[in-house]
Parts: structure tokens; C-alpha cells; sequence
């Protein structure tokens, strides 16, 4: 199907590859929705959306080695999460606190991604702390000579804690093979950029002395090819990147936030219009690749997959209180 | 205050209110924290500061806390009165190193030459569906280092008063705001401006059989626990300290030299929670007017409430358990 | 271990050989901090590590104690067994809220799926001419986080089992070594490898007259005090906590239900530090076996050591001034 | 006596300037030493060295105007607070911690400068906090329409921490009045600058939207004229600059520690051939403002002021332990 000069062809895309990741965000975007219904049937108290993101995390996602690399997430990453193993049965798990939920056992509050067989590394609220984590894990895989490549992913507004600048000065230093993803949708709750960054974030690489790039983070090919050539570099042992990919999220902060009091209806629209899915839609019809009763199809099997998981993990059990005090210690019983 | 005008308000309201008049008699004061501005706070506390104070005065941070305790610090130095809200009280820890090494210490390490009026603000506690990194209690990690100040009211006539207090303090305080109680607790507050002094527990309900003491939002489930318990005849002194550090244990021994029984609760983690330091007090203090153990109620060593409703229930002490306990160390 | 064969050396560098042999024979251990390298550690901890090691595993971090926290939880979560250094125990704080919030509730959060074994070591305490940021005590902070352990061995022979404990624990220690003990403190290692395990105190000198509770300096100042009593029919039963958390309960009230009198002595700032968690427990659990009150010896509500001699001589209690309290407590 | 062309005439400065810059190197070089015999005796129990800084301490502070401007210095900066107002008695009196030390009264160690009279900044030790309080006080003198600039000095080692990454931010987009200077000596204690900093320090700025610029450390007129400029446009209302100098200290970090494990005899030889002093009386023989006599005069004299303020300071008295307690707030009796 595909033509000899196709954009995905040159960054060595198969079409299973452009499949499969229309495929994953198309589970985001379903399972972004299905929360936020869940939300307002009062049956999923807190909700993180992911939507409008879809690109810039499929698309560097899809860079690395499963089984291999490691994936050092934020809360906001349910895309990319998706693509390192998690089911959408898994995330609802997580959404309503239950007992198999794979991150926390409902522990955590929903979207504190992590599971070890997955290579997500467990994740907080406080921001930008999983960036040292990163760049501690990355030194300890070039200390063992494994091949693996470590990610990390975080908001511009996390780009301010301190433990962003020592992440890229530790990186900098050991030269690290690791990736900084930056996904920057240009407010932190109701921050603008313009109050959050000074200068810029990708320009910031160079005064580490390593490659920072810009990218649009609503172009799934472009998210992909600027985090491969990156992922390609640290494989390599040339050492760290950062890519900035702009974007925008659609929905408020959460479920907590109301975005009206700091975003105009007019941006918000205006940013719609440049949703990722049409977009890469778009791309795939213009290879041949899908039509409209594929589009429809595989939104049909998704969406199914979706209320499947949403329903199994309504149903499945909470933890049991008396677990409450487990696990404190591996050593130690405590209370 | 019989004659005083009041309004009903609830506690956060209360300080949306007291921190926006004194705002306005002072152009020394100025707001800084994550989404102060347009948003007006994520609780809300300093909503419409924006557009009466304008941008210098309502300022929106990177975020960063230890920047916010430090640049605080810095105008503190040369003269602002800056509140600083901590928009978590779990999120403060950044920002650790500024408080208890620069701020509380600026004082005492210029020999009196430089003070740091800096206000920190934030709201804490459990109860609110919050998890391990949105429920937490830190009154006792601050109230440990000498140079700050904590506290922490509990009723929105004790934080009008307090707040001012707190604005107008020459050194840091730390002043923390239960999550749980912002919209549950509500009360007349005095429509004129007031002062509560710091270091002054309050009796909330007298009674002679066993003295309670607490604080937060676990102070009112004390009184609650007390009023049931009242029914049976037995009668709980009920005491808010309102105040960590200064801490007024004339109030407690006062009270535990008429009750001889003393339970202390507290939802922080109990081992070196500020019960801690209240229990010692009194052994050292008020050891052979006791008639029984002294009792700590407090949060399991766990790392704060877990987010799934059965286990969040598991850690918070209820109004059912208090008054359990109570009834059991009034009848020792 | 009457049989086994011992070398005399001092705190420091029994904690020097301890760690060097255990990299010897484990290559997950990794150390890392500012100064570690060429330098060998400000205080020669890893002294001859980089030529032995390499500079993979003896890593010269930038100066951020953040960096150096969480760039060793990584490492920890990946498999490594790092050992990072704090300079000063001062200087942890920057790093507080990668140790409190993230090495501390790794194994929690993620269900016992991640674990986060991070040695965290420091040296911390009074008596040097340290001044406000050279001479603080830390482990009340530490040790009121559920999810670390804090130790504070005073000995050598303690510090090299505790150490090797440590570094094979699977969760974060927080492992404090008392300058002022460094070079001080004496004694007969055991050349051969053994552990000790946490949360047993070391009742290293039997009394029937009042127990006395103390670890690091202190411990030493309480058992030469508790000697010089003994001239005079005074017998003091001395404990060295050695851990903060887990704390052995268990050996202080077996001895309080022996001597009925009880006096805690640390170096910390009184108010809530480690004395008050035990003097609550004491008054929970063994309230009706003192004889008199409880008794807490801690450092005054200044931040730290002031530098000049007289300043520094006034904060830090001494021998002279513990004899006094003791006997006055036995006396009682 | 100067010529028309002279650099320093071009930078702005006069005969005098010159002369103080130089009596006040001299100053802080024959304090160092004086500090060094009083550690040697046994009656200095720490030092903090500045000899190598002193070009670079001078000249930054140089350019700052005394009585309105506001210094936010580092440990090493001997040189800094003498041009800020200190005597070498105040230095004396700090090292021997005596009752009248003006930065703290015998609390703090040596070297922790403060001093409200004569815009000084309480500082501690913990590395890089007084950056961010540079900051705030940079934004209340803009806040307040004041007209004054802050300078903060900070070492290599400083740039790693959170603060500095934080006050480069909040700098950058408050466009704040104020200069950062790190005096680069390529060594914090031990730790080379290859271990510390990633990129460059001076290459940072650019990644906060503001000018950094790199300058040689050693040369007293290159500091000036950098600061210079500097101070100028934050007083214009421009914004904030970083300023790199590059110098090496002479001695070990303190009188605590020995350079020798971790420093070659070579290194430390070839920079004290690069001494700031002689490279600064070569300029003003050339302008003919010193000559032998000229220079002989002012060594005698600037030795005998710190001779006598060692003296001095050596003979007031320490602190009243009854005071120990005092000050820890200004409204509560503690203890
Ligand atoms: C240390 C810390 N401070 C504050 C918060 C509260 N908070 C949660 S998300 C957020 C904004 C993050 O913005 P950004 O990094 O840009 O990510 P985005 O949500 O836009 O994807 C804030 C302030 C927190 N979680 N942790
Ligand atoms: C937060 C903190 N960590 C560690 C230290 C110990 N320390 C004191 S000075 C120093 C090196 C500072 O080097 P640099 O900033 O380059 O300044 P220089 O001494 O070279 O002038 C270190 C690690 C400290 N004072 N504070
Ligand atoms: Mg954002
Ligand atoms: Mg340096």
C-alpha cells in the first residue's frame, strides 16, 4: 500500500508500526473519555486527562525497546503507559483505587503510574522527582553495560524543581543514555509558560552541554522521529537529549480544576482544531493506510476494549483494610 | 464580644477575607505561590486577588517551592510582608532547606541584625480522598526547629484572629489550614479586626473526668466524641492548641491537674507527632497527678492515608473510635 | 566473642575499612557524594576508595544533596546498593524531599512491587566548633517518617555491624555517625564479619538506681557521669538506643520496671526530638512504675551551636552537668 | 598623570578608583595571610582563604553603588565585603568569633558575612541559598521602584544546586534588577568543574532568556567592565545578567582541608603566576599611577591597618553565654 517516498518509510516505520499507534491513541483518547463519564456518575472521584497529548507520547513512546528500556513517566502519561504494557482494564483499576490496580494496589491516587515487569518506574505527586530517578537508573544501566535507554517524561512546569537541573547536570556530566521528554502544553494547572519558563526549555540543553530540540508534539511522525534519533544517540553512548514537544491538553488540570478562570474558550478551541487523531488520520488516509470503515472499525474494537476494562475493574475489589499496614518495611511490621 | 457584629462563614472563606482586608491596609503584603493568580488558589483562598492587587502584589510562581521559600525570604529581608502559599502542605519539602536553614535561623544568626517575616500558608491533612501525597500532617518536622513558629486553627473565628497575628509576626510562622475543615467547619466570625495571640490553647468544652487535647480537624471530632459521651454522664475537657510551637502547657496542666487523665490526639504519624512532645511534657511535669496511662491516638507508621476508600478509612481515627477511647480512659 | 580476634580503632575508621571491605565483596555498592574521590571524603571515609574502586563506583556527585538522593533512589530502584554521603548532616536538607517523600514510600506506594535500598550515611552532631550548619542533629526529623530507619551507632564495634546491616537492608537507612565520636571514641573491632541488628538498645552498664537513655556523644558523657556517681553508691543503668527507628521499647521499660526513675539525654533540640517519643511511650506503658518524674536533658530551643567558645560550651551539656542530674533524679 | 587612551579612563574609572580597587586587594590579600599566621598560632580555628579571588571580588564590587546597591556575597568573599564597608577589624573580629562581629556576633563561623548598615546579606552555609534571596530582594526593589541593583557572588559548585536554578528562572521572568557572579575556580573543595558542570556556566543564561558572558577572573579591569555593564542595564531596567569570572584559589578550600590529594604543585604553581596584584600593578605602572615607592607606601600601610584590627579584635571580648539564647524570635523568650 505504503509509496516509496512516505514520510514513515524514511523513519523506518512498518505500517504495523503506524497502526499500532493510531491504535494506542485511539485507547488514550477512549479511555480519557470513559473516565471523565465515569467522573461525573460520581463513580471515579479524581481524574487526570491525557487527551490532546496522544501524539507527543505515542509517538515518543514508540522509540524505545519494550523489555529493554525503562519509561520514568508523570501522571499525565496514560498514552504512554498504554503503549509500555498497561491495559485499559489496568488504568480503571487504578482509577477507582482498586486492589489489582498494577501501580499502587489503590494506593496511590489514580495515575501514579508504575509496575516493574513493565519497566515503569512508580511514580508521585511531587514533581519532577522520577527526572533523578532517571538519570540515577541510566547511570546504574551504563555502570552494568546493559543496553537500555532510559526515558523520562514531564510537564514544563516540572522543568522549574530543582530536581530538573540536576537530572541534566548529572546527565550532562556521565554523558548518560538517557532522554528528556518535555511534554509542554504551555500551562501548569493555570500557570502560562510565560510565568513558568524563562528563555526557553529545549534552549536550555545546550548549557548542559547536550542537544536540546523543539518539536510539535501534535505530529505523532515528528514526536517519533525526534525521540528516535535521540534514543539512537544514547544507544550509541553519545549521551542524553531533550526534546521539547509543544502541545496542549484539551480538558482542565483534572477533574479538581475548572480551566475556564485562566484559558479563553476561543484558545482552547483553536487548539482543538489541531487535535493529534484527526491529524495523523489524516497521514494514514493519505498513505492508503485506512479508510473510513477501517477508522470506524478500529475505533469500534477500541472503544469495546475500553468499556470492557472500565466494566471489569468497576467490578473488581478493594483492597482489604486490613492490608493497610503491610508493606512499610520489607522487614518490619509496624502499628 | 457580645455586642460584635458577626458573619457565618466557613473557615476557608474566612481566610479569603482576612488576607484580601489586610491586603488592602497594606502594601507591604504580597501573595506568591502556584496559581494564586488567575486561578485564585487551587482551594480558592485568593480568589479575585488578581484583579483588586494586581500582578506585583499576586504573583504566580514557576513552580518551585524552594524558589517561593527563598524569593519570600529575600523580601522578607528588605521589607514585604510576603504569604507564601505552599499549595500542598506534602509539597513544602522542596522548600525545606530554605525554612528551617535560612528562615528560621536569619534572626538568631545576624544576632538580631536581620528578621524574616515571612508568612507560609498551606493547606494539610487527610480526609479528603487526597492519598499518600495530598493528606499529610507536618506540624511536627517544623515545630522541632527553634526560629519558626506553628500553628494551626481550627475554627474560622481562631484563623481570622490568627492570621492577622501571623501577617503582622516579625519571624516565620507557619500557618496551616486543615483541607477537611476549609468548607465542613463554619462559624461567626467578628466583623472587626482582631488579634489572637499565639501560644494560647483554647478550652472548648470544660469537663471534669478526662482532658482531651488535639488540634485540626481532629479537635472537632474530640468535641463531637465528647458531646456523645456527655449523654453518659461523663464529661471530657476538651482543648484545642491551636498553637504548636509556642506551645501552652499551662492550659493542658492546668486542665490534667483537675482531671488526672489526659488523651492526646492527633491525625499526623504518632511516633514523634506532636503528641509526643505533649505526653513528655506532662510526664516530666504533672507525673503523680495522673490516675491513668497517658493516651496517644494517633496515625499508624504508614506514609500517610492510602487513596482506596477501605483504606483510608483505616487510617483516620473517626468520632466512634475518640469516643471508644475516651470512655475507656475516663472509666480506668 | 571472647575467641574471636579484634584490632582497637577508632569510630572513623572502622567505618572506612567496614565499607571498603564490603565493596570488595559485593560490586552492586556503589558510593557516592561530594568530595568522595580524590578528596577521600572531608572526614577520609572513603580515603584510597577511587584508586581501590574506580571512578564508576566512587562518584564525585555536582554539590546538590537533591542530585545525590535521587540519583541513588534511582540507582537503588535499578538494582545498585548505593551509599551516598551527606557532608554534613546540615546539608541533608536540600535532599528532604527526595528522602522523605520518595526513598521512604517507594516499597508503600508501589504495593512491595519497587523497593529502594539507599544507604544514606552523615555525620552530624555538636562539639566542634561546627557552629549553626556544622553541628546539627537530625535524626528527630528522620525518624517520624514512617518507611525509613534511622541509626546512630557509638561505637565501633556498632558501626561496623550496623553498617553492614545497613547496606544489606533493603529498604533506605539513614545512618548517622557523630563527628565529635569520629576520632574520639575507641575500641575492639571484631576483624571477622558480623551484623547487628536494629532496633536492639545496648545496655552497656548495669544499675539499679535510674536508668539513663541516650545515644552518639551523650551516651559516652552518660556513662562517664554514671562512673563518677558510682563513687558515691549511685548506680546508673545505662542504654545506648543505637537505633531511633525501630526503636527497643522493650530494654527501656525492662529497665524503668527496674530502677522506676528515668532520664533521657540527647543533643538535639529538646522539643520533640527522640526523647520525646520515649518519654510519651514510658508514659503510656509504664507510667504507674516511676517513682519520679520523667526526665528529658536535650538542647536548648536555639538553631544549633553558636560558634564561639562560650556560646558553644553553653548549648552542649557535659559531664559535669550530667552527674548532677542524675544524681539529683536518684536522689529524688 | 593618566593617558588619553587608557583603558580605564574608557571604562569610566579615575585615579582613585584605581587606587582604592588596589589598596583594597591589598587589604584583603594581607588579611588572608594574616588569618593563615593566626591559624598556624592556634588562634584561629577556621579560615576560609580569598587570596587568587581578589580581582574578581573588587571588581564585580566595583561597580556597585554603596548605600543603595545590595550585596548577597558567598563565603569567599573577603575581598567583596571589605569594599562593602568592612574593616579588617570586622574581619578579625568574625574569625576570633567576638561579641562585636558586625555579621552575626561570634554565632556563625567565620566568613558567613552579613551586615544590615552596609547592605549586606546575612548568609550560612548550606551552598546557593542567598542566590534566591538575591532574588527576592531584586523583586521588592523593583516592587518598591527603588532604585537599586543586587549583586550575588557564588562559586562553580554553587551553579549545581536547585536555588541557583530557581533565582535564574524567577530572574529571567521578572526581568529582575541584578547581577549573578559566580567566581569559577574550577574546583569546589575537590570537585573539579569537568564533575560539576555540565556544558558551561556562562553558556546557561542564554536558556533563561538573558545574557551570559565569560570573563578572565584575574584580570581586575575585565571584572570591572563586565559588571559594569551589567549593573548598568539592570539599573535601566533590562533585566538580569550572568557573569563568569575564571580564577583559582591559591590556598587550600579552608584550614580544613589540604589541597594536595586532589590539586598538582604544578597547577597551583602556574596560577599564583597569574596573581591578580602584580598583573594589577603592571597596569598601573604602565599608567604610571604606582611606582616602587608608591607601592612599598601602600603595602606598609594597608599591612599595618590589619595588623592592628587582628590586634584589636584579638583583645574584645567573646560573647556572654547569658546571651546565647537571645534573639531566636523577637517576641519569645525561649530555653
Ligand atoms: C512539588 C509539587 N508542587 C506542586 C504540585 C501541584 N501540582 C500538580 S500538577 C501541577 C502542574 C504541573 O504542570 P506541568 O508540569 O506543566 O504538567 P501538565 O499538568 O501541564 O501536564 C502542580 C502545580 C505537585 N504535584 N508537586
Ligand atoms: C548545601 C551544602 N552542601 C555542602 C556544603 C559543603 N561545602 C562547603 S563549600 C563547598 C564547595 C563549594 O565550592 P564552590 O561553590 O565552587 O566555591 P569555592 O569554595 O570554590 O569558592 C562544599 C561542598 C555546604 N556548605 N552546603
Ligand atoms: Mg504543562
Ligand atoms: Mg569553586
Amino acid at each position: 500500500m505504503a509509496k516509496g517516498k512516505d514520510l514513515h518509510t524514511d523513519l523506518g516505520l512498518k505500517e504495523e508500526d503506524l497502526l499500532g499507534m493510531y491504535r494506542y491513541m485511539l485507547l488514550a483518547r477512549y479511555c480519557d473519555e470513559r473516565q471523565w463519564a465515569l467522573n461525573r456518575m460520581g463513580k471515579a472521584p479524581f481524574v487526570v486527562p491525557v487527551s490532546g497529548h496522544e501524539a507527543a507520547q505515542v509517538g515518543s513512546a514508540w522509540a524505545f525497546e519494550k523489555g529493554k528500556d525503562v519509561f520514568c513517566p508523570y501522571y499525565r502519561d496514560m498514552a504512554l503507559v498504554l503503549v509500555a504494557g498497561f491495559t485499559p482494564k489496568d488504568i480503571f483499576l487504578g482509577l477507582f483505587g482498586k486492589k489489582d490496580d498494577p501501580s499502587s494496589g489503590g494506593r496511590q491516587m489514580p495515575a501514579h503510574w508504575g509496575s516493574k515487569e513493565r519497566n515503569i518506574i512508580t511514580g508521585s505527586s511531587p514533581i519532577a522527582t522520577q527526572v533523578l530517578h532517571a538519570a540515577g537508573i541510566a547511570y546504574s544501566k551504563k555502570y552494568k553495560k546493559a543496553d537500555a535507554v532510559v526515558g523520562t517524561w514531564f510537564g514544563e512546569g516540572g522543568t522549574s524543581e530543582g530536581d530538573w537541573h540536576g537530572a541534566m547536570n548529572f546527565a550532562g556530566i556521565h554523558k548518560l543514555p538517557m532522554v528528556f521528554f518535555c511534554e509542554n502544553n504551555q500551562y501548569a494547572i493555570s500557570v502560562h509558560e510565560s510565568k513558568q519558563v524563562a528563555g526557553s526549555v529545549h534552549g536550555r540543553a545546550q548549557g548542559y552541554g547536550f542537544p536540546g530540540h523543539l518539536g510539535d508534539g501534535n505530529d505523532i511522525l515528528e514526536s517519533y522521529r525526534l525521540a528516535k534519533e535521540a534514543v539512537d544517540r544514547a544507544r550509541a553512548g553519545e549521551g542524553p537529549s531533550l526534546i521539547e514537544l509543544r502541545t496542549y491538553r484539551h480538558y482542565s488540570h483534572t477533574s479538581d480544576d475548572d480551566d475556564r478562570t485562566y484559558r479563553s474558550k476561543e484558545e482552547v478551541e483553536e487548539w482543538k482544531q489541531k487535535d493529534p487523531i484527526p491529524r495523523f488520520e489524516t497521514y494514514l488516509r493519505s498513505v492508503d493506510l485506512i479508510d473510513d470503515a477501517k477508522i470506524e472499525a478500529m475505533r469500534e474494537e477500541t472503544k469495546a476494549e475500553v468499556t470492557e476494562g472500565a466494566k471489569a475493574a468497576e467490578e473488581a475489589e478493594f483492597p482489604d483494610p486490613g492490608t493497610a499496614a503491610d508493606h512499610v518495611y520489607g522487614d518490619l511490621e509496624v502499628v | 464580644m457580645a455586642e460584635t457584629a458577626t458573619t457565618n462563614k466557613n473557615l476557608v472563606s474566612t481566610i479569603h477575607d482576612t488576607l484580601a482586608e489586610e491586603m488592602r491596609n497594606d502594601d507591604r503584603i504580597v501573595v506568591l505561590g502556584e496559581d494564586v493568580g488567575a486561578r485564585g488558589g487551587v482551594f480558592r483562598v485568593t480568589m479575585g486577588f488578581l484583579d483588586e492587587f494586581g500582578e506585583d502584589r499576586v504573583i504566580d510562581t514557576p513552580l518551585d517551592e524552594n524558589l517561593i521559600a527563598g524569593v519570600a525570604i529575600g523580601m522578607a529581608m528588605d521589607g514585604l510582608l510576603p504569604v507564601a502559599e505552599m499549595q500542598f502542605a506534602d509539597f513544602i519539602f522542596p522548600g525545606f532547606n530554605q525554612i528551617v536553614q535560612e528562615a528560621a535561623r536569619i534572626r538568631y544568626r545576624s544576632n538580631n541584625d536581620f528578621n524574616c517575616p515571612v508568612l507560609f500558608r498551606t493547606p494539610y491533612g487527610g480526609g479528603v480522598h487526597g492519598a499518600l501525597y495530598h493528606s499529610q500532617s507536618i506540624e511536627a518536622l517544623f515545630a522541632h526547629v527553634p526560629g519558626l513558629k506553628v500553628v494551626a486553627p481550627s475554627t474560622p473565628e481562631d484563623a481570622k484572629g490568627m492570621l492577622i497575628t501571623a501577617i503582622q509576626d516579625e519571624d516565620p510562622v507557619l500557618f496551616l489550614e486543615h483541607k477537611k475543615c476549609y468548607r465542613l467547619i463554619k462559624g461567626d466570625v467578628p466583623d472587626e479586626r482582631y488579634n489572637i495571640e499565639f501560644g494560647k490553647a483554647k478550652v472548648r468544652r470544660e469537663g471534669s473526668d478526662v482532658t482531651v487535647v488535639s488540634y485540626g480537624l481532629m479537635h472537632h471530632f474530640c468535641v463531637e466524641a465528647a458531646d456523645r459521651l456527655s449523654k453518659d454522664g461523663i464529661e471530657a475537657e476538651v482543648i484545642d492548641l491551636r498553637s504548636i510551637y509556642p506551645l501552652d502547657m499551662g492550659t493542658i496542666l492546668e486542665s490534667v491537674g483537675k482531671t488526672n487523665k489526659v488523651m492526646i490526639v492527633y491525625e499526623d504519624n504518632k511516633f514523634l507527632g506532636v503528641g509526643a512532645e505533649v505526653a513528655a511534657q506532662i510526664a516530666e511535669n504533672a507525673l503523680f497527678e495522673l490516675d491513668g496511662p497517658i493516651v496517644r491516638i494517633g496515625g499508624p507508621h504508614v506514609p500517610a492515608m492510602p487513596f482506596a476508600p477501605t483504606l483510608e478509612h483505616w487510617f483516620l481515627p473517626d468520632v466512634d473510635r475518640l469516643e471508644q477511647e475516651m470512655r475507656k480512659l475516663a472509666e480506668y
